[in-house]
């Protein structure tokens, strides 16, 4: 069975319901593990002193904050495309997740960053992209909300997510430029540690499958509802039609 | 083409046509700058060349929710959608007259509202110039913002929502060229930047608002 | 003017997630027009604009649809214009030149410059209608056109529409109540109500 | 716990602290979006079958 058979929203419904809570139940599990594991058994890094352990946040929540978009992107060319509309609500699904991520890549990333700028936001490259990257978010989020009809919501914001991904990208090296336009390069922007000494590595790997299985959860259970809130919308019409037909006269 | 270019030119002149909207609104912000920072002109020559950048990147957006809504509300929109002319290059017939009615304009004041905020003199030319380049992509842009929003009520605040973050490429390289302008510094890449982003927008982004126009006539 | 029949068939059209009529089919030769007849909201305007090509059709096959041109009752006026100017900006974007018979045609050759805010509504609806005249196309695809028109003036549309339109080899759509003095077919919507058990549109049947 | 961590105790809780919050608003959110819409579904499901 080809993978478009998931295409189907009942049969998506049917096959993902007895998933998501494995895939939660898991994802908490890698969380809690690399918690522990991270904070606890890694000793602290000669310089930054435990500061390096905010690791296990910012690195797999900017992961993810950069991929929920770009799942995004492939959500709404393939709604486009095959007019699926499970990828589409999908699309719509992973937004809130996202843009979550990337609060979370902001937040941290500031905190980490205090003790070496003395100050939460000192307009690091690495941490204006990603703010950049949450206005991408709300604006997308903001057009799905502002249009009534489903069917021209998902066209509307595939658009937008296609015109957007091209501007993030050009943001990305627009920011890049500008940064190294005002002082010389922040001293140590996040950027530059992406070397991970191999006994922090192993709790990463595991907060990163935890914060991948999480996302993925978490999408797989909104689709669901917004698959739910479709159907509960479509059945309405169909009874709408139906009372018209009978009376005679269109609603 | 050219008979809608020259249609909305024609409108936007006349009486309420808004012409003269993005101007003022254009002087206004500039002159707000120094009630807020103080009359400091070492201050203000240096925030100057990325301020007029700034308030002009402000003063392009007010227009737009205007720019399909006129058609939009008398019901013109359709005929238009018939014509012979592809949406593609109606949308890119709008984009330039936002663009000869606020754009221009706005390109053409910046230097005069310099001196407002004590930018030195040496500073007009690469000023000018990087609006020149950059204010058809902010038009470009815009005309995408304003095609994606034409259905929705009360869409002028979403479509700043979905605009802004949009022009942010554009702002860093113009305001970074008018600034090293300013400072005598040597342009580097920021000129051919803007150049290219303009250019791209100008290639890509008519066929986005074309479909999204697609999807607002259903 | 002449060109290829109109045809239609088995088209059925949506709205908001319904479907409004279903298996309509009829053809249209040059230098004819149909009356589209049927209660408010069983589908007209949709139908328009699925012949115009506005809008996708739920079913169904239209060929010869060309050269359409669709018009709701708002007459697209543009206040701030004169009245020649509107006139000679439509017929310029449709590649043509306004020849001044439109004036006269509809009775504005008296309030040519005159800026189109300033007409009475009989008069603005009079202009909207002109633009149909001024663009020259051979499909005319009219949504109420004659709402807010005195008896006179919907004389004198019916007239061209019989003569100069239907006359040159044109083809007109128009849903309307009123009788505009064309001996025209009528079609009735109501006979192709799409029925409740109807599959669903707009998406919705992937749901139900 | 704090001397485990050393001087920067302050920055790691709260990073963790506020990570978890905003996961735990996002799961909490999506739990009454999935609530709601089992509610809405069975409702309709029920008067229209």
């Amino acid at each position: 069975m080809s993978l478009w058979e998931y295409a189907n929203p009942k049969k998506f419904t049917e096959t993902v319901t007895p998933l998501i809570p494995w895939v939660l139940g898991l994802a908490a599990i890698c969380l809690v593990a690399s918690l522990i594991w991270g904070v606890f058994f890694t000793p602290e890094d000669y310089r930054q002193g435990a500061t390096v352990k905010i690791i296990y946040l910012h690195v797999p929540s900017a992961l993810m904050a950069i991929n929920a978009w770009f799942m995004m992107l492939v959500a709404s060319l393939i709604w486009l495309v095959r007019r699926h509309h499970v990828s589409a609500l999908a699309a719509k699904a992973a937004a809130p997740v996202g843009m979550v991520m990337v609060l979370i890549a902001i937040a941290t990333g500031a905190i980490w960053g205090k003790p070496m700028w003395g100050t939460y936001w000192a307009w690091d490259p690495r941490l204006t992209s990603f703010l950049i990257l949450f206005l991408f978010y709300l604006g997308y989020m903001a057009l799905w909300a502002a249009v009534d009809d489903a069917d021209t919501a998902a066209d509307l914001t595939s658009v937008l997510c296609i015109v957007g991904s091209v501007f993030a990208v050009l943001s990305r090296y627009a920011v890049l430029f500008w940064n190294q336009g005002l002082h010389q390069g922040a001293s140590l922007s996040l950027d530059a540690e992406e070397h991970v000494a191999d006994v922090f590595y192993y709790p990463l790997l595991v907060s990163i499958a935890g914060f991948v299985l999480l996302f993925l959860g978490l999408v797989l259970l909104r689709t669901r509802s917004e698959i739910a809130l479709r159907r509960a919308a479509a059945l309405d019409r169909r009874a709408e039609a139906r009372a018209a037909a009978t009376t005679g006269e269109p609603a | 083409m050219r008979a809608l270019l020259l249609r909305d030119l024609r409108l936007a002149v006349r009486a309420g046509g808004g012409f003269g909207l993005g101007l003022a609104f254009f002087l206004i912000v500039v002159v707000l700058v120094p009630f807020g920072l103080g009359p400091d002109r070492a201050l203000l020559s240096s925030i100057a060349p990325g301020m007029l950048w700034v308030a002009a990147l402000l003063a392009a957006l007010l227009t737009l929710d205007r720019l399909f809504a006129l058609d939009h509300e008398d019901g013109a929109l359709p005929l238009l959608a018939t014509a012979p002319l592809p949406l593609e290059g109606l949308v890119a017939a709008k984009a330039a007259a936002h663009w000869l009615t606020t754009g221009l304009p706005l390109t053409l004041a910046a230097p005069l509202l310099g001196p407002l905020l004590a930018l030195p003199p040496g500073a007009w030319p690469w000023l000018l110039a990087s609006l020149a380049i950059g204010t058809p992509a902010l038009s470009l842009i815009g005309t995408f913002g304003a095609a994606l929003t034409i259905g929705i009520r009360r869409g002028g605040l979403l479509l700043s929502l979905i605009v802004l973050p949009l022009y942010v490429p554009t702002l860093i390289f113009g305001a970074e060229m008018a600034r090293r302008g300013a400072a005598g510094l040597p342009i580097g890449a920021a000129l051919p930047m803007l150049a290219a982003l303009t250019l791209g927008c100008l290639a890509l982004l008519p066929f986005a608002a074309a479909a999204a126009l697609r999807v607002n006539l259903r | 003017m002449t060109g290829p029949v109109l045809r239609v068939a088995g088209l059925c059209v949506a709205r908001g997630g319904r479907r409004l009529v279903e298996g309509v089919s009829f053809d249209l030769a040059p230098g004819h027009a149909l009356i589209l007849r049927g209660p408010n909201g069983i589908g007209k305007t949709t139908l328009l604009r699925t012949l115009a090509g506005l809008q996708p059709p739920e079913a169904g096959e239209i060929t010869g649809a060309e050269e359409a041109a669709y018009a709701s009752h708002a007459d697209g006026v543009k206040a701030a214009l004169t009245v020649t100017e509107n006139l000679a900006f439509w017929a310029e974007l449709y590649g043509r030149e306004l020849d001044s018979a439109v004036l006269t045609t509809f009775d504005l050759a008296g309030l040519a410059e005159r800026p189109a805010g300033t007409l009475s509504s009989g008069q603005r609806r009079r202009l909207g209608l002109a633009r149909m005249a001024a663009i020259g196309r051979r499909l005319l695809l009219l949504d109420e056109p004659t709402v807010s028109l005195d008896a006179a003036s919907v004389a004198r549309f019916g007239h061209w529409l019989a003569e100069a339109h239907l006359g040159g080899g044109g083809m007109a759509v128009i849903a309307t109540h009123i009788d505009l003095g064309l001996e025209a077919p009528a079609l009735d919507l109501s006979a192709f109500r799409a029925s409740a058990e109807a599959a669903p549109a707009g998406g919705d049947e992937a749901f139900l | 716990m704090t001397g485990l961590l050393g001087d920067y105790a302050g920055e790691v809780i709260s990073a963790y602290i506020v990570s978890l919050a905003l996961i735990g608003g996002l799961v909490w959110l999506s739990a009454l979006q999935a609530r709601r819409a089992r509610k809405q579904l069975k409702r309709a499901e029920s008067r229209h079958g």
